[in-house]
């Protein structure tokens, strides 16, 4: 029962991990159309910028959260701007390989900049200390995760569903013909869900560190999980991506705590498969989207 | 609806095709450019005595054979598998594992591997290909990483991450009786088995077979309606370039002599990935030459790993942007143009 | 030879295809005609495989073919051609033909990758047939151009030769003349006329009134998916409801 | 240019890529409905994208009282009171009725757009009904009207609609065509294509038939529908023009 418990508790806070990797993958994928493949590596260099405002410059932990987000939104933003952008109207396979170029460059550089050697950021202790929870022990970390987590997700649920720019996201992946005629500006609507979509990536980041070392060749593993969840989701439905979260994050946690740690990856494929065997898009994905294979 | 034909323009015909591409027609072709490809690969160890560079070579053949055995898959009906790997892989787990347990004979192996990729191939296939695009595409992914971690894991089977070693390597008596040193064979067998699997590539995708794999990845549709089962030529292509795969991670296993988990790895897939897509899907000498340059350079000039990358990187990313059908599509693009200026300038 | 009967087919709730009737006898040239919308390509569709009705029956030779798969109906010689022409743009028009005739013979898959004799001669018979259809639709100097450089019209023509390809026993053509300009329309019309003439059984979906009323044997009229009418070119012409559904009522 | 006219297209030619839809159309728009009417393939709804800037324009002018629209991007032509209802449907399924011709006025201040939406609603009483429905499951002449109220809410002078009817039950149809028709009688000058050639003629001050990506008649509708030509053009009479194939 303990087990149990304690092994729900990690798969939340893999679950909100992958919620905010995979709620921005899906948010790319909904609002500009593309597939990205260097989805992980924008959480491995926010990482590094973690790593450099919380470690390098001291700087307080809630601030070095708030400026990796920024950080990374801007430096998403400007890679999208540069490169991304042009891939809009092309295949699906053809994003695929981009970003995985992509994705390849950013690892690259990162050996360059900052060494392949793993670095791992110390929080405060006050964060380490545990709680008993009934009969578990949960670190302040946890909490800190799972509640950042819930209220940026919350946050950004009220941003599209309240806001003007909010609702044009909506509108945009919903029918993009419809918004070049009623004047919406589907450039800067796009721009705006890649810029959001790398602060999650940068949130992302920034809360799991601790837990997690970051390398330079760390986020090609990120990008295949966020893509596991998000394809489990639906393509494109956030809803999906956040369910999908839980449900890979609390597969693998428990697979780990009682089948085997090796395995834990392997799980989460299995169930996606499974689930995708009978309900082909996703969870919540549009099941009338056409079948298509590449196509050169 | 829509008042718009697919394609309106009409283009002169083009009477200077090469002869193969006419049904009917001899399956070789003009066998100028082969004969001499091969020519200077056959020559090549003769001037080439550094044993690293012609191990580099050795290692650009190695990638021929992967490249064009997944672009079966890739290029020629379109699915986008990322699982290319695990064939190759547990080809040569395979060709090991009965090494050292039952010292069957090369051969036996060889057969051994080919049939044991095939069975993954089924085995991954008829689930995955009840998916689509992009979710194909991760759920062999997910295949082939699930291979990987049992290739690290299950260690009575395969050592886990201390490898398989001590296979004995390769090496051929008659050609070691006309005074080519190791190197030399192996570079040769690698070299027989470059041609032979190009030639069935090529023989392959003239057939019949090869034509109904263009038409369902041009046109599924049209294809069904002239009576072609997707399904059974999607699944085909895929076991066949697998069992490709297969055969020459037999081979490769002796020429390294020793096997591991990253023989699977995922890596791997970039490569060929940068190497097909460069060099164009669906085609035959550009994906030839991609593996050649994306392997060989580099190698030769010894260019740190992660330059090396940094430049894959790039290409790949500015090459799938700007050249959007590979070096090929750019070389008949700009062939094309400048027969039709001169052309024009003929009228 | 095809006897449609009852067949209906909705999407998300609208009726694409209600309670539809069609017979097409062996020799027959029938053509389906109807206003934009009415249902024809759907009613095409659910013919050759494409879509399965939701109800209702379709035979072809005594044979239940609704919800085959569109290969397999192929293969019992029912064969269709596209509105938007559909062609293998990388292989040449003999190579589009060659395809075609893929599936139509019992070959093994070993021979056909081995070209066993057999293999050889079903080729070479095939390529002699291809090479006959080419010169029926006046396309034999273009056998070695690849599709994608022939001209639209001359696509149209290419893909209907690809249909007979398979030495089908029934062509279904959809819209031949979308699109195309109006001398290659007058060379598909004499194309189709000198097929039928030969025994060769047509259904054709078409919205060139004049190429309707000049070929078919008979014609069906569809509107709002249901048919409003049929008859011979003539009667259908001077039908009240025809024009009705056509310009509205 | 005549003084009553809203819009005049003068030699217009467009497409898409290199392919050449409309071969050089005259067309003077006065207030009311004209409504432009041909069989498939003339070229009517490639003359409305054209107008919005949304095919390749190679030759010729689209004028608004003064104002050459060819160049104005898509923001601007709304601006300059040009609105535009595609073919087939053009709301957000899963978003609101509210949420929808908020949408709408995307380009107007917020201020302004509120009032906007809320004077759309004194218009159409029947969204006012349904504010918090999606718009996906509203009835597909519901979802016709919203889209012709979401085209509205930034006031246009010149609304743009293709096919309103499309795939609607005949009863349906009537509602729609009748709220364009309405639409007009309010001030707003209404350029329609329409498949359903009767009913759309019978609502509007002019027709115009296109074949072939040129203009081959014109008139007020019921002119146009007693015109025995416009029957022959539709059921392949005598040849109207010389690429009709001909009899025997």
């Amino acid at each position: 029962m303990n087990l149990f418990v304690s092994e729900i508790v990690n798969g939340l806070v893999l679950a909100s991990f992958f919620a905010l990797l995979a709620g921005g993958l899906a948010l790319i994928f909904g609002v500009v159309g593309i597939v990205n493949f260097a989805h992980g590596d924008f959480v491995m260099i926010a990482g590094y910028f973690f790593y450099e405002f919380y470690v390098y410059m001291h700087l307080p932990y809630l601030v070095a959260i708030v400026l990796t987000m920024l950080a990374t939104a801007a430096f998403g933003g400007a890679i999208y701007w540069l490169a991304l952008r042009h891939l809009i109207a092309r295949a699906w396979y053809a994003q695929l390989l981009a970003t995985l170029g992509l994705s390849i460059l950013f690892e690259n550089i990162a050996q360059e900049i900052w060494s392949p050697n793993a670095r791992s950021v110390a929080t405060p202790s006050t964060l380490q200390t545990a709680m008993r929870i009934g009969t578990v022990n949960v670190t302040v970390q946890d909490l800190y995760v799972v509640i950042g987590t819930i209220i940026c997700l919350l946050s950004l649920w009220l941003v599209i569903a309240k806001t003007r720019w909010g609702k044009a996201m909506r509108a945009v992946s919903q029918n993009r013909e419809a918004c070049i005629v009623t004047g919406i500006n589907v450039k800067l609507v796009a721009l705006l869900a890649f810029t959001i979509s790398t602060a999650l990536c940068g949130l992302a980041a920034a809360l799991v560190l601790p837990l997690q070392d970051v390398y330079p060749t760390v986020g090609l593993a990120f990008t295949t999980q966020a893509f596991v969840v998000v394809i489990l989701g639906g393509m494109g439905s956030m809803r999906g991506a956040v369910v999908a979260a839980v449900i890979i994050g609390l597969v693998d946690a428990l697979a780990a705590g009682y089948i085997s740690s090796a395995y834990t990856d392997a799980f989460g494929y299995a169930v996606m498969i499974l689930i995708l065997l009978v309900h082909p898009a996703g969870l919540f994905g549009d099941p009338s989207q056409r079948r298509g294979w590449v196509a050169l | 609806m829509t008042e718009r034909p697919a394609h309106a323009d009409s283009l002169p015909p083009n009477e200077r095709r090469p002869l193969a591409a006419r049904v009917g027609a001899g399956v070789w072709g003009r066998p100028i450019v082969p004969v001499v490809v091969i020519g200077v690969a056959v020559v090549l160890p003769l001037v080439v005595k550094s044993g690293f560079t012609l191990g580099i070579f050795t290692d650009s053949l190695v990638y021929v054979v992967l490249a064009l055995s997944y672009d079966l898959s890739v290029g020629r009906v379109g699915a986008l598998s990322l699982a290319h790997p695990a064939f190759f892989g547990t080809g040569a787990y395979a060709a090991a594992i009965v090494f050292e347990r039952y010292a069957l004979p090369l051969a036996l192996q060889v057969l051994i591997a080919v049939g044991a990729a095939v069975v993954l191939a089924f085995l991954i296939g008829i689930p995955a290909f009840r998916l689509a695009h992009l979710t194909f595409g991760m759920a062999t992914l997910g295949f082939a990483l699930i291979a990987e971690l049992i290739a690290q894991n299950e260690i009575g089977l395969t050592n886990g991450p201390l490898c398989i070693a001590g296979l004995s390597s390769l090496s051929s008596r008659p050609l070691g009786s006309l005074g080519i040193d190791q190197n030399g064979q192996q570079y040769y067998i690698f070299l027989v088995i470059a041609v032979a699997v190009a030639a069935f590539v090529w023989v392959l995708v003239r057939s019949r077979i090869g034509r109904a794999y263009i038409a369902i990845r041009e046109d599924e549709p049209m294809a069904m309606s002239v009576g072609i089962n997707p399904k059974r030529y999607r699944m085909s292509a895929f076991v066949i370039g697998a069992a490709l795969a297969g055969l020459l991670g037999a081979f490769y296993a002796h020429y390294l002599s020793v096997v591991c988990p990253t023989n699977l790895d995922i890596s791997y897939t970039v490569n060929l990935l940068v190497i097909l897509f460069l060099g164009g899907t669906g085609g035959f000498w550009g994906i030839i030459a991609a593996a050649f340059v994306f392997t060989a350079i580099p190698e030769e000039l010894q260019v740190a790993p992660n330059i090396r990358l940094i430049a894959y990187g790039a290409a790949l990313l500015l090459g799938v942007t700007l050249l959007p059908q590979g070096f090929e599509g750019a070389a008949k693009n700009v062939r094309r143009r400048l027969t039709r200026r001169a052309r024009a300038r003929r009228a | 030879m095809l006897e449609v009967k009852g067949v209906t087919k909705s999407f998300a709730g609208v009726h694409a295809l209600e309670d539809v009737e069609l017979t097409v006898k062996a020799g027959q040239f029938v053509s389906i005609i109807g206003p934009n919308g009415s249902g024809k390509t759907t009613l095409f569709n659910c013919i050759s495989g494409f879509l399965r009705p939701d109800n209702g029956t379709i035979t072809f030779e005594g044979r239940p073919i609704a919800g085959r798969q569109p290969f397999q109906i192929a293969h019992l010689g029912l064969v269709r051609t596209f509105q938007s022409v559909r062609l293998f743009g990388q292989l040449t028009a003999l190579e589009n033909l060659a395809v075609a005739v893929q599936q139509h013979q019992g070959d093994s898959t070993l021979g056909r990758f081995f070209r066993t004799r057999t293999i050889r001669r079903h080729e070479a018979e095939a390529v002699a047939h291809a090479e006959e259809l080419l010169e029926r639709v006046n396309l034999e100097q273009h056998r070695s151009t690849p599709a994608a450089e022939l001209s639209y019209g001359q696509r149209k023509l290419l893909s209907i030769a690809a249909a007979l390809m398979a030495r089908p026993k029934l062509v279904l053509l959809d819209e031949p003349t979308a699109a195309v300009n109006p001398t290659a329309i007058l060379s598909i019309r004499d194309i189709l006329r000198e097929l039928h003439q030969e025994g060769q059984t047509i259904l054709l979906v078409e919205h060139n009134m004049q190429f309707v009323m000049d070929l078919s044997e008979h014609v069906v009229v569809l509107d709002a998916g249901q048919k409003i009418a049929e008859g011979s070119p003539r009667e259908v012409r001077e039908d009240k409801r025809v024009l009705e559904a056509y310009l509205g009522t | 240019m005549e003084p009553d006219a809203v819009l005049t297209v003068s030699d217009l030619h467009a497409g898409y890529g290199d392919l050449d839809i409309l071969h050089g159309i005259d067309l003077t728009v006065r207030h009311g409905v004209t409504t432009v009417i041909g069989p498939n393939g003339a070229g009517k709804s490639t003359l409305l994208k054209a107008i919005f800037g949304m095919a390749n324009t190679t030759k010729g002018t689209v004028y608004l009282s003064g104002t050459d629209l060819l160049r104005l991007s898509n923001r601007r032509l709304l601006a300059a009171g040009v609105s535009f209802v595609p073919q087939g449907r053009c709301n957000f399924p899963r978003m609101s009725v509210q949420e929808n011709l908020e949408m709408g006025a995307f380009t107007l201040p917020q201020r302004q757009a509120r009032e906007a939406v809320s004077s759309i609603y004194d218009r159409f009483e029947l969204l006012s009904a349904k504010r918090e429905q999606l718009a996906g499951e509203l009835s597909g002449g519901q979802q016709q009207v919203l889209e012709m109220a979401m085209s509205l809410v930034t006031s246009p002078r010149l609304l743009l609609i293709d096919e309103p009817s499309l795939g609607l039950a005949p009863m349906t149809l009537k509602m729609v065509l009748d709220e364009v028709k309405s639409i007009s009688e309010q001030g707003v000058t209404v350029l329609m294509v329409e498949q359903n050639a009767r009913q759309a003629l019978e609502r509007s001050d002019w027709g115009v038939v296109l074949e072939l990506g040129r203009k081959a008649l014109e008139g007020t509708g019921p002119d146009l529908l007693n015109d025995a030509r416009l029957a022959d053009l539709y059921l392949g009479g005598a040849a109207l023009s010389e690429t009709a194939v001909g009899d025997e």
